[in-house]
């Protein structure tokens, strides 16, 4: 796929105006909806970036999230509107600022360039899923396989987390309250 | 550069929305502006020019599949982060809810009562 | 007693579901051939289940899929696909893909990702179901070792 | 050499297999969690010989060679770690099914701490960056739950702080990972410890800089330690010797000794920052605690000025401070973990942790103050007992080199650190109430402390020169190793 670079640059900054939409909106509900053009954009990303297992994924997480997020906002003060102390933001803009301005004076160094990935294992596994393993799909045969271990863990995090939500709805926490 | 500044501009905003704002729902936000930042992140760096997806189609040549495909393991990697991301958010929803029965407010300053 | 969304939602919702389950069931079991696999297939198959929890209330979901039962199915899933991985110590190594590969651009292809597709597919729909079923409609209360499943917090108070 | 892989396996099964069966049983959820707990204590007991025998073991998941699967290691300094862990984790459990009765539901709590215990094993195990990620964000997200386990409000806003705070700790550790993947193309830690030897340093620092701060906020050293106070000290009190006691230590601690030792050797100034986060953490921690009148803070803001001694030994060094190090880690874990458990039994007979509620334990709980006791002094660092040893080991260590006042500062926070115990210990433990009588105590929470505070009798007297052949292993590959030996042969 020929894509022109500065659509790349296109769609990034609408991801950006959609998280600072997301971020300084007054109403929750705008934010959250703002929140979900930012996942959908970014799943039309991804598809462009070569990655359409993500973007599948990002798409349809996307929705559960802003599912629960709104199962935790709705029959609630929907329109609460907060004020974020001075001091204390003014500081962190602050430190944010100099810290990008690090980042700008030093990313060349910091980062790889853009479009030429290092392939030093990619390549090895983009050789070995279809010849050893029969797999079609290189990014399956790496998370089932040649990374299985890790999946493990990913499935334990989410189980561990539904346990935390089970936790979390019960009545009571100790017997004699 | 300028798309890895991008990145960085909206971890930067996810970043303020987590720690600045004073309502809970705000907080989670941010976590998961920083998350897409993040996977954001690994996905572009496993980009190639004019790359194809690392998924062979009958007819390929395995040689020009190696030489094309974009690398398939920061993708592996993503679907797992995706995965831990939208635990950690289910499990900070839950917190939430819980803070707002007790409270009925999801202002974090209102509800605050440790100190250190 | 009229519970959920409108009529349009509900009869769209109805017809989709089941397409969105039988997508979400290809997208698992040929993910190792297309794009997909057992994470997104197992999201898309919960997504159909919240899908019909949102317009229907949570009654006719629960009627097809109990709390109880996924919490079952979710657990099984996580054990399922761990004894995947420990097939491997059959021929003395955590992991190890010990069935026959198969040809390419087969369904039976890649030994042992067709199984763990699906162990991972049933472990991630149900958990991500219970998970958003738990925070949205129900509150779990557990009274001497026994969960009840209570409707909305003026029953609990 | 599936051993390597046991305890975690084990873990997981067991949370997997409670968690289908505590809603029908809740006893056998407790003793299923305590006899897979032992279980792989004995798995990580047997595979001793093995370590010590042939200097380290190395597992290839799934058959895949070094690059491309993930990599397993142990070596004797991980083995310490595991030892200690997998040792101290049945103790914790078994002290947990009698204490946890006051909560409802302690079925969840048993998968819980299966959870946890997978993911911190997971951790000590592992050789690969993505992997060490995934088992830590286990590890986390089970003590982000953990700490909230009684649901009152503070502990949930506690939690809440420390979820929040644990996530920017996490994500700094992968976008480090994120640009390791970018400037080697490989996650392997062996492989880029290889390749990281031929790249230039000034390509290098921002990784060790966005490392050194996550797995800090992890440890809670000095500028990140605000989440700590809360967390440890508002989560049921076996879960606080967890964290306290282990958790920390191997989630942060445990990674920063491979990271500055092992794996970014070209960077010798990053061991005067942990100099420095060390002192930090030493003095702030110390004198927060002086005027805490809630126990359980007390202990946990001791436990950050603790983590300042590990952290400042590691900076400092040389044989004889990572020698100090190791001992602190291993001595602090039992001690720590001996005062919350103490703690715990205390408040499970009286329901409160505030000094001033508490009054002349000493004729009560007779037991209980003489463990405690032994706890308190050891962690001073008084003769016989454990921490004595590691103190005295780093203050040698930093005279050693000439850092003539970090050794007078340790001197003096030792000090200040048994100026608040023996207030403690006057106020509670030793102060005349009007009814003094024996106060039956369930031998359930009694045997664990009585096992801890013998393994510091002992320490102290007779294992500290037994062990140091061990310790002298592991202080060799803090000394020498690097990863990329391993790509060499």
């Amino acid at each position: 796929m020929e894509i022109d670079f500065g659509f790349h640059v296109f769609l990034l900054f609408m991801m950006i105006i959609g998280s600072f939409v997301a971020v300084f909106s007054k109403k929750l509900i705008s934010s959250l909806v703002s929140l979900g053009t930012v996942g959908m954009l970014l799943s039309i990303y991804f598809l462009i970036l070569g990655a359409p297992d993500i973007a599948i994924t990002q798409l349809v997480v996307e929705v559960l999230t802003l599912i629960i997020l709104l199962s935790a906002i709705i029959d609630r003060d929907v329109t609460a509107d907060m004020t974020s102390s001075k001091v204390y933001g003014f500081l962190l803009i602050f430190i944010l600022i100099i810290s990008f301005l690090t980042f700008l004076s030093y990313s060349y160094f910091i980062f790889p360039e853009f479009g030429k990935a290092n392939m030093r294992v990619g390549e090895k596994y983009l050789y070995l899923a279809p010849e050893k393993l029969k797999s079609a799909n290189c990014v399956t045969a790496i998370v089932l396989d040649f990374r299985g271990y890790d999946t493990i863990g990913e499935a334990t995090v989410i189980f561990t987390a539904i346990i935390g939500v089970m936790v979390l709805v019960r009545k009571k926490g100790r017997k004699d309250e | 550069m300028i798309i890895y500044m991008c990145i960085a501009i909206m971890f930067f905003v996810g970043l303020y929305g987590m720690m600045v704002k004073k309502n809970i729902i705000k907080m989670i936000i941010g976590v998961n502006i920083i998350g897409y930042a993040v996977n954001l992140f690994f996905i572009v760096l496993g980009y190639r020019k004019n790359g194809i997806a690392p998924i062979m189609v009958p007819g390929m040549e395995i040689k020009d599949f190696v030489q094309k495909a974009v690398n398939p393991l920061p993708q592996a990697l993503v679907l797992t982060s995706i995965v831990i991301d939208l635990s950690i958010i289910c499990f900070l929803a839950s917190l939430s809810i819980r803070i707002y029965e007790k409270y009925g407010s999801f202002d974090f300053e209102k509800i605050r009562r440790l100190k250190g | 007693m009229n519970r959920g969304m409108s009529e349009i939602v509900k009869t769209i919702s109805k017809i989709v579901a089941p397409f969105i389950i039988i997508f979400g069931i290809s997208i698992v079991f040929y993910g190792h051939l297309t794009p997909g696999g057992g994470f997104p297939g197992g999201v898309v198959i919960s997504a159909s289940f919240v899908l019909l929890l949102l317009s229907y209330g949570k009654e006719k979901v629960l009627s097809k899929l109990s709390l109880e039962k996924s919490d079952i199915l979710h657990n099984i899933g996580a054990i399922l696909f761990l004894s995947i991985a420990l097939i491997g110590f059959l021929e003395g190594i955590f992991f190890l893909n010990i069935f026959n590969k198969g040809k390419l651009f087969s369904l039976w292809s890649g030994g042992n990702l067709l199984f763990s597709n699906i162990a991972i597919g049933i472990k991630i729909g149900t958990s991500l179901f219970l998970g958003i079923t738990l925070l949205s409609m129900v509150r779990i209360v557990c009274k001497d070792n026994k969960i009840e499943y209570f409707e909305k917090k003026e029953d609990i108070e | 050499m599936n051993l390597i892989i046991s305890p975690v396996i084990l873990y997981l099964l067991s949370a997997f297999l409670i968690a289908l069966i505590w809603k029908e049983n809740e006893k056998l959820a407790g003793f299923a969690s305590l006899s897979f707990s032992i279980l792989s204590m004995i798995s990580v007991i047997l595979l001793g010989r093995f370590v010590f025998l042939n200097e380290r073991i190395i597992y290839f998941v799934g058959g895949w060679e070094v690059p491309i699967g993930i990599t397993l290691m142990v070596d004797s300094l991980s083995y310490i770690f595991l030892f200690t862990l997998n040792s101290m984790l049945p103790l914790i459990c078994w002290f947990s099914i009698t204490y946890m009765k006051k909560y409802t539901n302690p079925g969840l709590f048993y998968i819980v701490f299966s959870l946890i215990s997978a993911g911190m094993n997971g951790i000590l195990i592992s050789m690969d960056f993505f992997n060490i990620y995934v088992f830590l964000e286990i590890a986390s997200i089970a003590s982000y739950i953990l700490v909230a386990f009684g649901l009152r409000t503070e502990e949930i806003e506690a939690s809440l702080k420390y979820t929040i705070l644990g996530f920017i700790g996490s994500t700094l550790i992968i976008i480090g990972i994120g640009l390791i993947l970018g400037k080697t193309g490989t996650l392997n830690i062996a492989d880029f410890t290889y390749i990281a030897e031929n790249l230039r340093k000034h390509q290098l620092w921002f990784i060790l800089g966005l490392f050194i701060a996550g797995f800090s906020l992890k440890t809670a050293l000095f500028p990140f330690h605000f989440w700590l106070p809360d967390a440890h000290s508002l989560a049921p009190s076996p879960v606080s010797a967890l964290l306290s006691g282990l958790f920390i230590k191997v989630t942060g601690l445990y990674p920063l000794f491979r990271i500055i030792t092992n794996i970014f050797v070209m960077f010798p100034e990053s061991k005067i920052i942990l100099i420095g986060l060390g002192l930090a953490s030493m003095i702030f921690g110390s004198f927060m605690a002086i005027d805490q009148i809630d126990i359980k803070r007390m202990y946990a803001y001791s436990s950050i000025s603790q983590i300042g001694y590990c952290a400042l030994s590691l900076g400092i060094g040389g044989y004889w401070g990572y020698l100090g190090a190791i001992l602190h880690f291993i001595f602090h874990s039992l001690s720590k973990s001996l005062l919350f458990l103490n703690i715990g039994a205390i408040e499970y007979k009286y329901n409160t942790t505030k000094i001033e509620e508490l009054k002349g334990l000493e004729d009560k709980l007779p037991y209980v103050v003489t463990t405690g006791s032994i706890g308190m002094l050891s962690i001073s660092g008084i003769p016989p007992f454990g921490c004595f040893w590691s103190k005295i080991v780093i203050i040698i260590s930093a005279i050693k080199k000439h850092y003539y006042g970090i050794a007078f500062i340790c001197v003096i926070i030792s000090t200040i650190t048994l100026g608040y115990f023996l207030r403690l210990k006057r106020n509670i433990f030793y102060s005349k109430d009007d009814e003094s009588k024996t106060v039956e105590i369930s031998y359930n929470l009694l045997m664990p402390m009585v096992i801890l505070s013998i393994f510091i009798l002992l320490s102290g007297l007779v294992f500290t020169p037994n062990i140091k052949i061990y310790l002298d292993k592991a202080v060799y590959i803090m000394e020498n190793f690097t990863y990329a030996k391993i790509m060499e042969k």
